[in-house]
């Protein structure tokens, strides 16, 4: 079992170097990526349903117990993230490879693409499994710098300046997290997660909370958080879609998955509380806004990934149960929907060769496949019910509401920006769908050459996108069950125990 | 009943290839499904009058969401209104919308799926499942009145009644998980017979009533719904008069029972519902749009039933039986009216009142069922309209004192304005006027006429069978504290002030009509500043202001901005912490080892340099000469491994900067920035750097021994365990061998990158035309591939 | 690779390894430093495999072994320019970096076949005449994946950023 | 136990604060080679993190309690690497600036400064800014 555990890291490694030798075949990277993807999601699910019933698997590298080695370890969390990311990131891939085969046919591969797409992969599992700081540091580094040459890849002129500061940004951050390790390691002489859980408590408080802001201000530019966010909406939508629907969906998660992991696990303090809430009030109204500014699609969808940041961000200041539940909940629906919104997006671009909305029009009529495709994920992200963006804001509702005035006035703050949503979502609706039919702007838009109408929208590429789609129903569906693992799961990280004792030991307890 | 509610939103969701073929079809094949919903409804009116019809569907325990029904008095009167009047509008669509109509295929699955939710809505019995159908009836009301979104009157009306309903929904959802919260339950029947109490309930409370006025055009919130009237008619007849307006009402009235005894609660209740009823009326009465005359109408009755529905626990239950025989009375009264409407629009050329001249000579029938409906809903005898408002006027007469007395006055206002409006309706639609062309109407079809007789029909019978009615009422008015005497729903009670006000309200509505010119003239002098259309407006231009303004300010789309404010969080926040909640070690060391000083010395002299470089090579160079000092202070430290990297990483930086700066012009050449953007640079940067070195100096008196204990195993496994003498290599290939490979990973992708970047450069003088969507030209993946 | 050679003729040089095959143009040449290089250059490889064998033992290891393998490339190219990389290794840098990667990866799985956790190492003793006893262990080969990759990396930037640089400067008309 | 001397934290704290002036400069080049200060700062202090100066780790050579805490030292190593790793690809992109744009300065984004010159809406939900008036009085019944 605890082999399963580090498969998800390896398979894409693996698979990643063999696109790299195999880069003249497009059949076989595309097979190799697919049958990867597949793999990992099959691992996870087993992972998730082996952790749910008997707690944590530990996987122990080179036979090394922790400290000394490095520990793979897959808790509920872990594995949850890793199975919805995972058919994320598959989603994603067959839309890319539909969109390639739609342009340039079968025959031509796509070299850097695959072996970066499965690093971006491998990246994203091992820092959801890792349970050692530095490791995480690895993870970040494998996922951000497949993201730079993703983003990066063959940027144009007016896209550069995106790319730069992408990863001015995160370079920058990476470093203040370099830093954050170093200074950790100075004061406890340990980077592995469950052994720091014990040494950080014991450090003096003031220090402690040294360590913690800084953390939070480290994982807070990676999650996009407000006033951390300047970065994402100048970023993103300059990406083409399906690497944009992949940033979006998994990237800021990951800087909110080590928030969270760092939070319960090593600072479980309640000193930052009233800090995170701030913070989540501020993410939520100035992304909301920022998305009602906007005319350009994408961008306008970046400004609401950041306003729902603040969200999952409010479940973890909430941290009790409820409101981490909440979070991972927040987080599992909002990977999945915002990835299909931007993939919708893609789609639509492509058809009216242009990603500004006061330049579409009458698309319902035209492709009224679209519009309900774009229906969907929007409703979803807006909290529509019964979709998953429902079930999810309701669980942080709860937990803001039972627990106390302030939280409950932020619940408002959710409320409030989740009208703000709905509202971007039917300007859009209004602006894009209805409206008289616009031909496609054949000419490439001037300050976009990206962005080329092809007046098609080729069926493979909208099956990719409906089925991601689907996965986001099915949540609704089985928010049951979900909702029951989250709560475990988070019972799970304010308890502590099962994890260090997996990881340690019975003596850690 | 969730199985009954499926099938509406499942058959919606194939209508639509029924549609292909016939919209008749797909209207008729529509209609049998509420109508089934009907049958089964008076099939358990019985039960529903005993304890109840309840089902519980789970749907994720962990959050209370479940999908709980139960259908009971109210629930029956509601399935009634829902139900049937689907059914018929359905019917009264097959021929309303021609052959071709764009709008007849999304309608048809959109008022049956609307239908399903609406039916959900008045059975749930939990306020989690009223909510999901509350909001699903908002989508549906969008989409409906938006239709194809092709003129803008229906795209503006349709995003007003999305935001407006929204809002209170959201609003409403956060009252109801406040509710949830605060009695453990979200069960309505759990609620009502323990209701919950708290500052938290209060806000609750305040919370819902926004939702149910949204959702019921109550003042403030009223615009809405005239504005909806954009719609095509069988929509605006089922959504904007029978059911999903009377939805807040609903909600009120299911909640009084509970809360009618709180202030917080009946107070704002009564006050709004009186406020919109007399606005509502007095519009109405100089509208010439006869569709928004109803609405306008609507908007009037909605308030009237609001402030029975409210005024239950402080007025007793005849309030409440007043408020079911209105509740009934107005669903009838108001779609059959509609549908009226939407028979002259169609077959007599308009719905101006300035225009139809003659139509009642030209189609007799259809104006007798008009004078009846518009009886009903003027509160003449012997029409259900009537009982309803002998009832109300009893209600707040007997008993109520002052408070009572003055709601009375209200609603005999309201009345008066209610009557002059039926009475304008009447005259607007089917009198002759003097000076306008009669009508040639042709004549309309059944199907679009007996769909608007039997509502018409329906307040007549019901009217004359009031038992039937009153023991409906009595089993929702029972949860209500009992008035003093028994009161029963009947035509005649007798002379009194009740049948007074009545007769009153009869006589002045109809003097208010006659003088109608003069009144609308002084309502023309009258307009006041304040409107809540423009209220609207101006808000949602305000938001949008506001995001323009913020957005602007905040995200000024300057890397060296973000960088500066990324920094400054950090010493804003870990740095605070540090300076108040940390202390210097006593002791200090000013150095370890003597050569540590010469080499940091180096190191600082490089690094000052390097600020100061202009050009390239030199600035180039002093990175590389600060690298290899490391690499000496490494040395010193006693790290080999790591020194020897140091140099050989260094070494490669430099000849890789090289390779590259020999295209690159030689000086920096950004301009010098200016002294006012310098500075804060320079201190912020500075600040930065004492914070990291206080916080390493801090940090550094936390620990307790020089080699950690991880580091002593490493010591103690490395040779037999791992077969290794240099413990720093046995960590990277063996104990840690995970974080070796990961950052050969790292070394790839920034090989690849590089590549990619590099060889691309050369198909972009000749930009190929066929670069689509942005996934990377074939002829640039060859280059890169080598 | 190359043709068979008459066993009697193996020891004449039938390559020209001190002088690349094409001289684009002399001015730009040096020769002293080209020499030299041809000359240190086996010097610095096997030196890189001696550091890479050693890491168990003193400072060094795959990654600087790799480096300094690297650093040979790059003294290569320096002296002899492009043409002269293409020269000494034949297999595209891509691939060799790639092969790299999977060789650790497989390195790290091997164990698990075995039962054993993934990445964990095994040790032989090996009798050697005239060395004597050895030590090998497995991770030896995770080693080797990083040597290689760190050595493709090398090659690779020294296609991209020396070659590919060089040609843009050509082609845009500029000396270099 | 003091196991960072001041002398050590003035270097460091000094790349860190020469490394965070050139990160906020325009020039790419400039940014990057902040990037690289910063790097060298941050794998000193790791490096420092350890404790005070002593013997190579290597077994044998020294004995066991004279070694230095050879784990920041492989952590520090791992991290050298990948910051000359992600130095390398800024590099490249700085020089694809230069080709693509003429300059490697970070300019800043098109879009933002749209919405910041935007005085006011550019027509709310739906062209209400252009509504003609007497729509308006309509509407305001």
């Amino acid at each position: 079992m605890s082999t399963l555990v580090t498969l998800p890291v390896l398979l894409p490694m693996l698979g990643a170097g063999l696109t790299v030798i195999t880069s003249r075949s497009a059949t076989l990277q595309r097979l190799i990526g697919i049958a990867v993807l597949i793999a990992v999601a099959v691992l996870a699910a087993v992972l998730l349903v082996a952790a749910d019933r008997t707690g944590p698997i530990v996987a122990e590298m080179g036979g090394w117990a922790a400290p000394v080695g490095i520990a793979l370890v897959a808790d509920r969390l872990a594995a949850l993230l890793l199975l919805v990311s995972t058919l994320v990131t598959l989603a994603v891939l067959v839309y890319s490879i539909d969109q390639r085969v739609a342009d340039y046919g079968r025959e031509t591969p796509s070299t850097t693409f695959h072996p970066m797409y499965l690093l971006l992969c491998t990246g994203v599992s091992l820092a959801y499994l890792t349970g050692d700081l530095f490791t995480l540091f690895v993870a970040f580094e494998i996922m951000l710098s497949a993201s730079y040459v993703l983003i990066t890849r063959r940027t144009s002129a007016s896209r550069i300046r995106s790319g730069m500061t992408y990863v001015t940004v995160s370079l920058t951050s990476s470093l203040l997290f370099l830093t954050m390790v170093a200074l950790v390691y100075a004061a406890t002489g340990t980077v592995n997660l469950a052994d720091l859980a014990a040494q950080v408590g014991e450090l003096p408080d003031g220090l402690r909370t040294v360590l913690a802001l800084l953390v939070v201000v480290v994982f807070g530019i990676k999650a996009a958080v407000v006033p951390l966010h300047f970065w994402l909406p100048d970023s993103y939508p300059n990406a083409p879609s399906p690497v944009t629907a992949l940033f979006a969906g998994l990237l800021t998660k990951v800087g909110l998955y080590a928030l969270l992991r760092t939070q319960t696990l090593v600072f479980p303090q309640d000193g930052s509380k009233t800090l995170l809430l701030w913070l989540a009030v501020a993410t939520m109204v100035v992304g909301a806004l920022g998305a009602l500014a906007q005319n350009d699609l994408n961008r306008l969808l970046s400004f609401l990934l950041v306003s729902h940041i603040g969200y999952m961000l409010f479940g973890i200041a909430v941290f009790d149960v409820a409101g981490i539940a909440g979070t991972v909940l927040y987080i599992v629906h909002h990977i999945t929907v915002q990835a299909t919104l931007f993939l919708v997006s893609g789609l639509i671009t492509r058809r009216t060769g242009t990603v500004s909305i006061d330049r579409m029009g009458g698309l319902a009529k035209t492709a009224p496949a679209l519009a309900v495709l774009f229906a969907v994920p929007a409703l979803t992200l807006a909290g529509i019910p019964p979709t998953s963006g429902f079930v999810a804001k309701l669980a942080l509702l709860q937990a803001g509401a039972g627990s106390g005035v302030a939280t409950a006035a932020v619940a408002g703050v959710v409320v409030a920006s989740s009208l703000l949503t709905l509202y971007a979502m039917a300007r859009v609706w209004v602006r894009v769908f209805w409206g008289t039919p616009q031909p496609p702007l054949s000419d490439p838009d001037p300050t976009d050459e990206l962005v080329v109408g092809t007046g098609s929208t080729p069926r493979p590429m909208v099956a990719a996108a409906g089925s991601l789609a689907a996965v986001s129903v099915a949540i609704a569906v089985a928010a049951g069950p979900l909702s029951a693992v989250t709560g475990r799961a988070a019972e799970d990280l304010l308890d502590r125990g099962p994890y260090r004792t997996a990881v340690l030991g019975e003596e850690a307890r | 009943m969730l199985a009954l509610v499926a099938a509406h939103l499942a058959l919606a969701g194939l209508l639509p290839l029924l549609s292909a073929r016939s919209h008749r079809a797909a209207f008729l094949v529509g209609a049998l499904l509420p109508a089934g919903a009907l049958v089964w409804g008076l099939a358990n009116a019985a039960r529903a009058l005993g304890d109840g019809v309840t089902e519980t569907t789970s749907w994720a325990p962990a959050l209370g969401l479940s999908f709980s029904f139960r259908l009971d008095a109210l629930g029956l009167v509601m399935l009634v209104l829902v139900a049937g009047l689907g059914a018929l509008i359905l019917a009264y669509s097959a021929w309303y919308f021609g052959p071709d109509s764009p709008e007849a295929a999304r309608s048809a699955a959109l008022l049956l799926a609307f239908a399903g939710a609406m039916l959900g809505l008045v059975l749930a019995d939990d306020l989690l499942t009223l909510y999901v159908f509350w909001e699903l009836t908002s989508i549906a009301s969008f989409l409906l009145v938006g239709q194809g979104g092709e003129d803008r009157a229906s795209r503006r009306a349709a995003v007003q009644a999305l935001l407006v309903t929204v809002f209170g929904g959201l609003a409403m959802l956060l009252g109801f998980v406040l509710l949830g919260e605060a009695a453990g339950t979200y069960r309505i029947s759990e609620l009502l017979a323990e209701p919950p109490r708290g500052p938290m309930v209060g806000a609750a409370l305040v919370l819902v009533l926004i939702g149910a006025f949204t959702k019921s055009a109550q003042l403030p919130f009223h615009p809405w719904l005239p504005a909806a009237m954009v719609a095509p008619t069988p929509v605006s007849a089922y959504l904007h008069a029978a059911s999903m307006v009377q939805a807040g009402v609903y909600l009120v009235a299911r909640l009084s029972p509970a809360f009618a005894g709180l202030a917080l609660w009946w107070v704002p209740v009564v006050v709004a519902g009186l406020g919109t009823m007399l606005v509502g009326g007095w519009h109405a009465l100089h509208e010439t749009d006869l569709k928004r005359l109803l609405a306008f109408g609507t908007v009037s009755q909605l308030g009237f039933l609001m402030v029975l529905f409210g005024g239950g626990g402080r007025f007793g239950d005849v309030t409440a039986l007043a408020g079911m025989a209105m509740l009934l009375a107005h669903g009838l009264f108001k779609a059959s009216l509609f549908l009226v409407v939407g028979i002259l629009d169609k077959r007599a050329g308009g719905r101006d009142v300035r225009e139809l001249s003659g139509v009642g000579r030209a189609l007799p029938g259809l104006a007798v069922m008009s004078v009846l409906a518009t009886a009903s809903m003027a509160g003449l005898p012997p029409l259900l309209g009537f009982v309803g408002k002998e009832a109300a006027f009893e209600a707040f007469l007997d008993g109520g004192g002052t408070p009572g007395l003055l709601i009375a006055l209200g609603l005999l206002a309201g009345s008066v304005l209610t009557v002059a409006y039926s009475a304008r309706f009447l005259w607007g639609a089917f009198a002759s006027k003097p000076g306008v062309a009669a009508a040639q109407p042709q004549r309309p079809e059944a199907g679009l006429t007996v769909p608007a007789w039997l509502p018409a029909l329906g307040g007549l019978a019901l009217g004359l069978a009031y038992p039937l009615v009153d023991t409906l009422a009595r089993g929702y008015a029972a949860a209500y504290p009992p008035t003093g005497a028994e009161y029963h729903l009947a035509l005649w009670h007798g002379p009194g002030l009740p049948l007074l006000f009545s007769a009153l309200a009869v006589a002045l509505g109809a003097g208010l009509h006659r003088l109608r010119e003069p009144v609308t003239a002084m309502h023309r002098r009258l307009r006041t500043p304040v409107s809540a259309q423009r209220a609207y407006e101006l808000t949602v231009a305000g938001v949008e202001r506001v995001a323009v303004l913020v957005t602007g300010r905040i995200q000024v789309g300057s890397l060296p901005t973000y960088l500066a404010v990324i920094l400054t969080a950090v010493l804003l926040l870990p740095g605070t912490a540090l300076v108040l909640g940390t202390t210097l070690p006593d002791e200090q060391v000013l150095y370890h080892a003597p050569m540590q000083v010469p080499l940091g010395v180096f190191v600082l002299i490089a690094a000052l340099g390097l600020v100061r470089a202009r050009r390239r090579f030199t600035a180039v160079l002093l990175v590389g000469v600060i690298g290899y000092g490391i690499g000496g202070l490494f040395v010193v430290d006693g790290a080999p491994d790591l020194a020897l990297a140091q140099f050989l990483v260094e070494t490669l930086t430099l000849v890789v900067f090289v390779l590259v700066l020999r295209r690159l012009p030689a000086h920096f050449r950004e301009a010098r920035s200016p002294r006012r953007v310098a500075l804060p640079k320079a201190l912020i940067a500075i600040a930065g750097g004492a914070m990291v070195a206080s916080s390493a100096v801090v940090v550094s008196g936390a620990r307790q021994q020089a080699v950690s204990d991880v580091s002593r195993e490493y010591i103690r496994l490395a040779p037999e365990g791992a077969g290794a003498y240099n413990v720093v290599n046995a960590i990277l290939v063996d104990f840690r061998a995970l974080d070796t490979v990961g950052e050969i990973t790292v070394l790839l992708i920034a090989a690849a990158g590089t590549a990619s970047l590099v060889l691309a450069t050369r198909y972009d003088r000749h930009r190929a035309e066929r670069v689509i969507s942005g996934s990377g030209g074939p002829e640039h993946e060859e280059e890169v591939l080598g | 690779m190359t043709e068979r050679i008459p066993w009697e003729r193996w020891d004449e040089p039938h390559e020209p390894w001190l002088l690349p095959g094409r001289c684009p143009d002399r001015s730009e040449r040096t020769l002293l430093l080209e020499m030299t290089t041809r000359v240190v250059f086996p010097t610095i490889l096997v030196f890189s495999l001696y550091l890479l064998l050693v890491g168990h033992y003193s400072p060094g290891g795959g990654f600087s072994g790799g480096l300094v393998a690297g650093l040979a490339f790059v003294l290569r190219y320096i002296a002899g320019g492009r043409q002269d990389i293409g020269g000494a290794v034949r297999i595209r840098p891509p691939v060799v970096i790639g092969l790299g990667l999977t060789i650790a990866v497989l390195t790290a799985l091997a164990p698990a076949l075995a039962g054993n956790a993934v990445l964990s190492s095994a040790m032989w003793e090996v009798e050697l005449p005239l060395l004597g006893t050895l030590e090998v262990v497995s991770s030896l080969l995770l080693d080797v994946g990083v040597y290689l990759l760190i050595v493709g990396v090398a090659l690779d930037l020294l296609r991209s950023l020396g070659a590919g640089i060089e040609q843009d400067a050509r082609a845009a008309g500029e000396r270099m | 136990m003091i196991t960072i001397n001041l002398s050590m934290a003035l270097v460091v704290g000094a790349l860190y604060a020469v490394g965070f002036y050139l990160l906020l400069q325009r020039s790419l080049m400039r940014v990057l080679l902040g990037i690289v200060v910063i790097g060298h700062g941050a794998n000193l202090l790791l490096q420092l993190a350890g404790g005070p100066p002593g013997r190579a780790p290597i077994v044998g050579d020294a004995p066991p309690e004279a070694m230095t805490d050879p784990l920041p030292q492989a952590l520090a190593l791992t991290a050298i690497v990948i910051t000359f790793a992600l130095t390398t690809f800024l590099l490249a992109l700085g020089y694809r600036s230069w080709v693509l744009l003429g300059h490697d300065e970070v300019q800043d984004d098109i879009e933002d400064r749209r919405v910041a010159r935007r005085q006011r809406p550019a027509g709310a939900m739906e062209e209400e800014s252009d509504a003609e008036p007497e729509q308006r009085a309509g509407a305001d019944q």
